[in-house]
């Protein structure tokens, strides 16, 4: 269930170039996030909330991460704020990876894009525990961009793509799919470029992909953040829906 | 003891504050965060005469102090809102109000005819500000005589008391009111949001995949207040005001200039429990400014 | 290197940032702060015929992302305009726009034809907002008939080329600027105001003496993109934008939806350097998003 | 001359009931503002800046003291605003009260209401320094909003007046005005009714009163803060001549 929850900064680092990881305190969340759900965080002289991942939650510390990259005024904002300080928080929103569903996969390749990385991490991570076989490929634009790579190889071989070359594999996430091993089930999550390429490379695969979009309520409320379904409902929401959907539920 | 009853046509309100249409869906995911019991009352989201997809995303835009939307009516037809959400909000036992969208005259009396199945419905919020696909998109609250006519259309079909829901986007906002009023609505319902846009810069081009979409949020409350201020000295009947409110002295600045009861959208969003806080403040807002009831307080700055 | 200026009728700027009418006074204040040498061109507050003292106090208040002001024209009159601040602007060489206004056509006559007296002026923003005291107060403004024959009027007496400045309080804003654009106007300026209220709670009152007053700052920026969109989509002459500027994006996004060049108004009083800092920032952001030049910019918006 | 300067806190403490004391330093400011000037203060999130007067000024520590009371929004924020921050300002603006002019005067009478009395108090520090003997009269609601008291005494003999006659004198600061000595000259501060009334009972006299109006640009340049005056120009504005005028200068 979303609650309306006043979380603590406990640290907030700069990891990369305009990407903070931030560790934020509550309780509540801490016991009930699952991967790929999503905190709506209301910022200081804005409107709307902002959607962010949750990447890591350490329930016995009862703390919750997130990863967000500077892009507009918002994260620009929660950037400046200081350990100490407290953010009001929906949470956690969504539907996060199905894990248990189906059949339990032995093996899984795990594919994020920039800012798409955190949310697999998290779900990399709860993988690993059910005792599932972990690859990653996780790409960024260049070198300074590119986090989380030492995280990523204690859950298992990792590949990492820069778009220029300038660290790891050169080019797309995509670009280095014929490396991986076989794999049962495939999650990503990064821009729906990647997405569609992502599923376009993997069709027949059994798949889960994490979606972004412009938010409102973020509770299901507004309809702002609707994706086109392959069923007779037509759209489905984001926020509440998803925001992780089958590969083949929804139009892409 | 502040009283904060109100009574309007079909509408009895243990208090003045209603979520806005649009802006709480039809009621189900607020009700996760408190018992929606505590209302004045619940707008639903716009009914339309067969289910509507809405338009492409992205549908929202932040810009200072408001939002820009444009989901494009989104909504699963008035049948499955008669079957499956008025009965979900009728166990909260509050007055419950369909806001009514079409783009023809005969959707809009098709709406409201299927909403008389309906015993749990209190009133009808006329939402005129859809374009009208007959008249070549031109909408139906642009235009006095237009407004007007479906005005006088939806009361013969309806058993309910019709709210008229006023688009701000218009030079004469009066001449508007006094139209739908002597048409024979029970009440307006003002304002719904200022047509605006923001350019992408990255792309170059409108962010909303509409193009244009609709300012709502404080930016808009001090166009909402004028618009009630200057209506109100022309009109009888009630209105329901809306545009900007975020905290319980808002709803008294809403008040004085002449709502009788107020609506509350956007600032959902950002407390979901706005609703329900306000509720709890107003009293005491009531109260410091010398009211013991907030009939007192409607029209108050008009003297 | 990237090329900020702009040649419009009459107007031969080296960058498209002015400051807006009434918020730069006649440039006084502002040239303590730096050399008005830098800006594109100043657009000086309203003139009319005589001597005006304007309203009576408050005549502002603050609102979300915006404020409210009811000035009411106080200037000095157009005569000692032309004696004493014309000559005091033209030290900075930079073009000096004059925004006139008038209560009748006559006064709109008069103002032009006063203006004519001096050799250093640039153009003429026409002030059609205010209200026309012999049709009753309705504002030229919201008339395309009665906007197209003081346009016209003015045409006829001035020397200079007239830039017709847009009210957004219509319900189509497209026609006015057509109207206006046939009347001859050389150019739109636009947005003004939106008019708007509050009430002050312990008073139980409007806050503005003149009870309303006109919308500005941030929170309209969203209007005046949308109406200079639509406008830029029916005319060729160019458009000089405004409302809610406060920073170079800002600015590229007023270029994006179909300004040649801009204005800016409130954010002067929260940072008195806003203009010259634009300047110094804009061409960074116009190569940021891929631009050589404003004049490139200009439009980017519509394919 | 009016410079933007960013000003650092230095210190701010509640001294009364909703009455906030900042200590704010500045080199250019301490320097050259003079007593009834004002501070144009920009507070987060809003359109329009706040003018606050100048409470006292220390050239050496080149700091600045304001004193201001909570009653909206932006006096809000800025209480809450930290040591070390520092605030973005226009100043100092206006004309203040006038010392020299005319015959230097030998004994004056100070009449501070509220949130009057700070620029009254630099100003009594001032007129002490050149020799002048001052007496004050200074007035508040009730006796939780008193402050300054012990100051004002150190400059001369002070009525200290409260509304409610919870502290001092009961009533208005024109009620002890029989009490106070021969004075060649007074200088006022407060609020209009206030200073409407001390200007009535002391006609005859020669006067200086401090004005506040709500303000756009606080430099001169958008005729937001005008009040009437006697003469043909009509009005003056109370940023750019004022905030002080004569008594018999502009129509109350
Ligand atoms: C479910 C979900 C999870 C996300 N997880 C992460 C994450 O873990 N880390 C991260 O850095 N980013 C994440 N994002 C994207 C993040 O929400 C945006 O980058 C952020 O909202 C931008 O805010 P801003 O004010 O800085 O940018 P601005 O561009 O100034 O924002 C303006 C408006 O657009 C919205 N917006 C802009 N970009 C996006 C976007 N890509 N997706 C959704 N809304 C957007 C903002 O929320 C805001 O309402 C996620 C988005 C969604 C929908
Ligand atoms: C020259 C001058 C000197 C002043 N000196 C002091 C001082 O030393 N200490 C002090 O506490 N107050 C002083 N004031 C009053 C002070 O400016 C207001 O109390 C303050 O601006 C209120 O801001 P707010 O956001 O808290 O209130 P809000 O009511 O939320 O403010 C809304 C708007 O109204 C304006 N406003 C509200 N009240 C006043 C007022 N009385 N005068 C002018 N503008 C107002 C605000 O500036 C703002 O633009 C002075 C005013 C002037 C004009
Ligand atoms: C996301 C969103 C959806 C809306 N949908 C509707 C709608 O379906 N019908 C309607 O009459 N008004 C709709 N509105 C307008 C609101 O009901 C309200 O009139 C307006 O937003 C002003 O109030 P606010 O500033 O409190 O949001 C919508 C507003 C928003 C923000
Ligand atoms: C205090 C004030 C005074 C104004 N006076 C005039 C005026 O005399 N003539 C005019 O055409 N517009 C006037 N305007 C409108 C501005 O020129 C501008 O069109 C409007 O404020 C929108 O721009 P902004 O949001 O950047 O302020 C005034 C605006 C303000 C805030
Ligand atoms: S953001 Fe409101 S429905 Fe998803
Ligand atoms: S506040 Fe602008 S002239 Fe005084």
């Amino acid at each position: 269930m979303i609650k309306k929850e006043a979380m603590k900064i406990i640290s907030s680092k700069q990891i990369a170039t305009d990407t903070v990881e931030m560790v934020l305190e509550n309780e509540y969340i801490s016991n009930h996030a699952t991967p790929g759900q999503f905190l709506h965080i209301a910022i200081t002289g804005h409107t709307l909330r902002r959607p962010l991942s949750i990447a890591a939650v350490d329930s016995k510390a009862r703390t919750v991460t997130i990863l967000f990259k500077i892009i507009g005024s918002g994260t620009e904002t929660l950037a400046t704020y200081q350990v100490g300080e407290t953010i009001d928080v929906l949470g956690p929103n969504g539907n996060g990876f199905p894990v248990q569903t189906g059949q339990k996969p032995a093996t899984v390749l795990l594919i994020g894009g920039g800012i798409g990385v955190p949310p697999i991490y998290f779900l990399g991570t709860q993988l690993k525990k059910f005792g599932i076989q972990v690859q990653s490929i996780i790409g960024f634009q260049s070198r300074d961009y590119v986090f989380y790579e030492n995280e990523f190889q204690a859950l298992g071989e990792t590949f990492v793509v820069t778009n220029d070359g300038s660290y790891g594999y050169k080019g797309f996430v995509t670009d280095v799919l014929d490396k991986t091993s076989r794999f049962d089930r495939y999650y990503s999550c990064g821009p729906l470029p990647m997405l569609r390429a992502v599923s376009d490379n993997l069709r027949g695969n059994e798949g889960y992909l994490s979606f972004e979009e412009r938010m409102g309520c973020g509770v299901g409320a507004c309809y702002a953040c609707v994706i086109p379904t392959e069923d007779e409902a037509g759209y489905k929401k984001i926020c509440q829906d998803g925001p992780v959907f089958r590969a083949n539920e929804v139009i892409l | 003891m502040i009283d904060l009853s109100v009574t309007l046509p079909g509408l009895n309100l243990q208090n003045p504050i209603m979520p806005a249409s649009g802006c709480f869906g039809f009621g189900r995911e607020y009700s996760q965060f408190y018992d929606l019991g505590k209302l004045g009352a619940v707008i639903m989201k716009a009914a339309t005469g067969e289910a509507r997809l809405g338009n492409k995303t992205p549908r929202v835009a932040e810009t200072a102090s408001g939002m820009l939307n444009a989901i494009g009516l989104q909504n699963p037809g008035v049948e499955k809102i008669v079957e499956t959400e008025i009965p979900f909000l009728s166990q909260f036992h509050i007055p419950i109000i369909a806001n009514v969208a079409g783009s023809t005259i005969e959707e809009y009396e098709k709406v409201v005819t299927v909403l008389n199945e309906s015993t749990d419905l209190a009133a009808i919020e006329l939402n005129i500000s859809c374009p009208n696909v007959k008249e070549g998109g031109i909408q139906f609250g642009i235009d006095p005589e237009m407004a007007a006519t479906v005005t006088e259309k939806v009361k013969k079909r309806t058993r309910v008391p019709v709210y008229v829901k006023l688009s701000p986007n218009v030079t004469n906002i009066v001449d508007m009111a006094k139209a739908i009023e002597a048409a024979g609505a029970d009440g307006l319902s003002m304002i719904n949001t200022l047509t605006g846009m923001q350019i992408h810069l990255p792309s170059k081009a409108p962010l909303i995949a509409n193009k244009t979409g609709g300012l709502s949020g404080p930016a808009i409350k001090p166009i909402a207040i004028r618009m009630i201020y200057e209506v109100k000295q022309h009109v009888t009947i009630p209105i329901i005001g809306m545009g900007g409110i975020e905290t319980a002295e808002d709803v008294l600045e809403f008040l004085l200039a002449g709502a009788d009861a107020v609506a509350i959208g956007t600032a959902n969003f950002l407390n979901p429990f706005v609703c329900p806080d306000i509720i709890e403040q107003l009293p005491a807002v009531l109260k410091k400014y010398g009211f013991t009831s907030v009939k007192e307080a409607t029209g108050g700055a008009h003297q």
